[in-house]
């Protein structure tokens, strides 16, 4: 069940240039269920800036009831909230929309999963789930360069881990399709979140794997009422479009026109 | 006694407030956040005759206390409205208000007809002004000619009293009130969305694939309160006002001017219980004011 | 190369920023905080024929990301002005854009002639457009007819360029804009105020004792840039772009959308340095953008 | 000189109902001279709200650099303003406006002070220069009720103190005029801020004995450049209206039409 919630910031802290950790306590936390799946968080209370940011859960802890989220602090909102104190309110809306599934694949399979910047963060929970579940995932983490990068170590020890940067300056230089290409072909399925040209780039470099990709879309209410953050479908014959914060994020690759 | 009842042409409201065209859907996304019968009445996204699929994203576009917006009308046209979602809306306790849009005339009638036959639809808005289509739309709601025939001739078919909402992009806003009251509009709903634009600061180029969008929330208000009070000295027909509404002060401003129900748009995006938490808020507004019924707000602004 | 210097009719501006005309008086204030000479150029506050003493108090009221004013064009009057501001005003290094307003065409005609002979005055902004005077003003902005013969009666007198101020209160700001060039206007300025209100939470009735206000600050940013977009497309006699502008950004987009120059108001008062402040940052800008001298930025919105 | 500067935060603390004290420092207060100066508030960085508010100066200490404001939490802007934590920055632009003389009256001679509520503040700085230049002074202080009153010691260490509140919950039941009347009437001037009816009825109470107002109005940008705080006056024969801002907001009694 989607709520609203007023939860409480108990730790927050910058992980990278302009990427920040922030983890919340709450109620809300008890009802997130799915890796993949969003917060739609307000970060004022006044009216400028007006609309909620979306931001994917990063890790979920539904015992402590603590839940994490990664973000660049970039635009006007996000860089309000990394201003934000431990101990401080956050007004979240969550959780929202259809993450990654997690019986895809069979025990002992082996998966590949791609992030690209800001769009690795939901992976993490997404890999704890699937090793937790028997999985194998091999890792491959784009970024722009060194002083973004983030969550490496922790991705390595979950599996291996490939980390790319466009500059070269950590990891192998160029996009995630580059170490894509030179990695033995030995997974099943592909998880992708990040930027629509790698989500594009991914859908044709392995056409014939199952893919399961996370988009992006500016949005408005977050829940699917307000129309704003629509895509065209490919393949679905009862639909043309659907709308990323309800129906998405995560759809299987192919069902979006890229 | 219900201190917040409300009787307006075709709607008994158990309270004046709702939510506006376009910013709830047709209500399924909500009805899992609360019960809709807490509501006024719902005004549903715009319906046009056939499925629409509206602009290209983005779509939205944020500005300092509002948004811009061209969606573009996208809906599952009537008869999946018909069929689908008025249905499901029947089983809340709430008189329903279709919002109406087309291309041509025609168009409108077409819809209108049909869908005030619905069980519950118990008022039509006629969305006159929509700055987010390429024919129709805007230019009904611009020329007062224009505006009044396509009045008449809804009013003709309609089987509920027809509310006619009203643009906020034109020179004078009373001319096209008072055109569209002598064509016979039961009522006007005011204001649809000011046409603005955002460029994006790297490129220079506008932020959505439309262009030019329709602005709402905070930032209109001041617009907003303006044209009601005008529109209020201007016809005698009532009036639901919006544009803006974010808390309980916002819905008597609006009742101050001379609005007899407020309509809630951009404010369900930022806070999704924002209209049961309006509703539940107002007594104890009425009560700081000394004020027995919230109908005796309506118009103070004038006395 | 001075990266930030526009030509413009009767304007040679070391850079394209000037503080909006009533948010910077005569300039005396800020004066004294800092070099006037920085500045591309001063909109002076609106000169009338007689002294005006303008609406009754209070006179402004904020609003969410911008402000009501109905300040009723308060001014010393065209003598004063001319033996007391202006030559004030000569002793800094800047072209005067005088600010002309009045109720009758004769009134605008009698302070065209003898302001524009001012020797610091370099070009005239005709104020077809202040929404706080009861008549003349804004009737001359939302008619294009009016607009275009007051225009070329102003034209016929003054000794230098003759940009007109448009009002954002009409249907379709194009055609004021065509009439007014096709009338022999050397340039636009725009956008003047929208016209709002606000009303006290307690009473209900309107803050301002003028009632209506005129709306600006960063919530009208949006309606702006639509219109310097749209007005751009329409006419090509250059635009003064202004409404809401409070950052060295949103000089970028007015220029993007088509302004040769942009004029800051309301954002004085919230930080009475911005017009050097934005100055200052702009070449950063230009470095970030890739671009050379800041004309290169004008209207690639279009392209 | 009217300066902006980003002022600290040195203290901030609840005097009264929704009533507070904060003191800042910085190079601004060595520009603060006159008594019932004001300063123009930034209370956000954001633009909502979008103008600055006007907040008497209380007390200037110019060895410490330190200056201190009293206001009431009422509207958004100072609700935020009661929100700020000592340690943060405060856009102040100011001293702005003329204040209180302090050369009207000769050593040995003794004044009336007179304050409304939040209207008290900028006499106590005035009161403590008056002392200082061996003035006697006698405060009424006029307030709401007896949850709302502040400064009351302060003012009682600098000379006799009067206070009275409307429902008589503290000090003498009434306005300030009503504790005047019985006021024994050996003061030489009388000095005054408050709201508008205050000031109306004190003018019209002590036609014969020099006063000096301080109005209110609502401000734009503060320092005589917008027009938005202007007032009519009766007496002054080259000026038919003034600036509340730049030409006072301390006025003769008798100049601005009540
Ligand atoms: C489902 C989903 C999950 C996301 N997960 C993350 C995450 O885990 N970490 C992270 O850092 N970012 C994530 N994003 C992107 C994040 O929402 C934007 O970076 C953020 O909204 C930008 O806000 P701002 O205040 O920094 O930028 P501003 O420029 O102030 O934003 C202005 C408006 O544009 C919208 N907007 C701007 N960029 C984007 C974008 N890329 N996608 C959608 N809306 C945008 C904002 O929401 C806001 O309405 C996610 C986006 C979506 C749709
Ligand atoms: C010269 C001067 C000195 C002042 N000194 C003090 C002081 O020492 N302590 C104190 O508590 N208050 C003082 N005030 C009043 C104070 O400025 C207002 O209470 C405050 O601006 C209200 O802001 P808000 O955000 O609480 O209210 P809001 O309702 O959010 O204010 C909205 C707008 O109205 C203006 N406004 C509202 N009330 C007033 C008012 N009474 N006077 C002027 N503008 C108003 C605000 O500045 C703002 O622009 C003074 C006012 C002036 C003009
Ligand atoms: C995303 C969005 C979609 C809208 N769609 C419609 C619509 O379909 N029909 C209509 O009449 N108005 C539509 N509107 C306008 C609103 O109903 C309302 O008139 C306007 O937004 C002003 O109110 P607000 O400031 O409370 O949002 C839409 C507004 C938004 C923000
Ligand atoms: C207090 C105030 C006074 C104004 N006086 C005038 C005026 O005398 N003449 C005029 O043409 N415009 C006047 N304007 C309009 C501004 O010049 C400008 O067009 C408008 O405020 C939009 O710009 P902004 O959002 O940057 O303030 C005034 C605006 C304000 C806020
Ligand atoms: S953001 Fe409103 S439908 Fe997706
Ligand atoms: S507030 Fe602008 S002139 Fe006084």
């Amino acid at each position: 069940m989607i709520r609203q919630e007023r939860m409480q910031i108990v730790r927050h802290k910058q992980l990278a240039e302009n990427i920040f950790e922030l983890t919340c306590i709450g109620q809300l936390v008890s009802e997130m269920k799915e890796p993949g799946q969003f917060v739609h968080v307000r970060v004022s209370d006044s009216y400028e800036p007006l609309l909620r940011r979306p931001i994917s859960i990063a890790s979920i802890d539904r015992e402590t009831l603590e839940f994490t989220m990664i973000y660049r602090a970039d635009g006007r909102g996000t860089t309000l909230l990394s201003r934000k104190q431990v101990g401080e309110e956050l007004d979240v809306l969550g959780p929202l929309g259809h993450g990654f599934p997690l019986h895809h694949d069979e025990k002992g399979s082996t998966v590949l999963l791609v992030g690209g910047g800001i769009g690795v963060p939901p992976l993490y929970e997404l890999s704890k789930r699937l090793n937790e579940n028997g999985i194998q995932t091999i890792h491959v983490l784009g970024f722009l360069t060194e002083s973004v990068v983030f969550y490496e170590e922790k991705f390595r020890a979950l599996g291996e881990t490939i980390v790319c940067t466009i500059d070269g300056s950590r990891g192998t230089k160029g996009f995630v399709t580059d170490a894509i290409e030179v990695l033995p072909a030995n997974f099943q399925t592909y998880y992708a979140c990040g930027p629509t040209p790698m989500l594009r780039a991914l859908q044709h470099q392995m056409p014939t794997i199952p893919g399961f990709l996370s988009f992006e879309e500016r949005m408005g209410c977050g829940i699917g009422a307000c129309f704003a953050c629509v895509c065209k479908t490919e393949s679905l014959p009862d639909k043309e479009y659907v709308k990323i914060c309800s129906d998405g994020p995560v759809f299987p690759a192919g069902v979006i026109s890229l | 006694m219900n201190r917040l009842s409300v009787s307006l042409p075709g709607l008994e409201l158990k309270n004046p407030i709702m939510p506006a065209s376009g910013c709830f859907g047709f209500g399924r996304e909500y009805a899992n956040l609360y019960d809709l019968s807490l509501l006024g009445s719902i005004m549903i996204k715009a319906t046009t005759f056939e499925t629409r699929l509206g602009n290209p994203t983005p779509r939205v576009a944020e500005t300092s206390s509002g948004m811009l917006n061209a969606i573009g009308l996208q809906n599952p046209g009537l008869q999946k409205v018909l069929t689908e979602e008025l249905p499901f809306l029947a089983q809340y306790d709430i008189p329903i208000i279709a919002n109406v849009a087309g291309t041509l005339t025609e168009d409108y009638v077409e819809v209108a007809k049909h869908i005030s036959a619905a069980p519950n639809v118990h008022a039509l808005e006629l969305n006159i002004s929509c700055p987010n289509v390429k024919c129709g739309g805007i230019t009904f709601g611009t020329d007062p000619v224009v505006a009044a025939e396509l009045t008449a001739a809804v009013k003709e078919v309609s089987s509920v009293p027809v509310y006619v909402k009203l643009s906020p992009n034109v020179t004078d806003i009373t001319t096209i009130a008072k055109a569209v009251e002598e064509a016979g509009a039961d009522g006007i709903t005011m204001i649809n969305t000011l046409l603005g634009m955002r460029v994006d600061e790297r490129t220079g180029k506008p932020v959505l694939a439309n262009k030019t969008g329709g602005l709402s929330g905070p930032s209109v208000k001041p617009v907003a309160i303006r044209m009601v009070y005008e529109v209020r000295q201007a016809v005698s027909i009532p009036i639901i006002g919006m544009g803006g509404v974010a808390s309980t002060q916002d819905v008597i401003d609006f009742m101050s001017v001379g609005a007899d129900a407020v309509a809630v748009g951009t404010a369900n995006f930022v806070d999704p219980f924002i209209c049961p938490t309006i509703i539940e808020e107002l007594p104890d507004y009425l009560d700081a004011l000394g004020v027995a019924h919230i109908s005796e707000l309506v118009g103070r602004a004038h006395r």
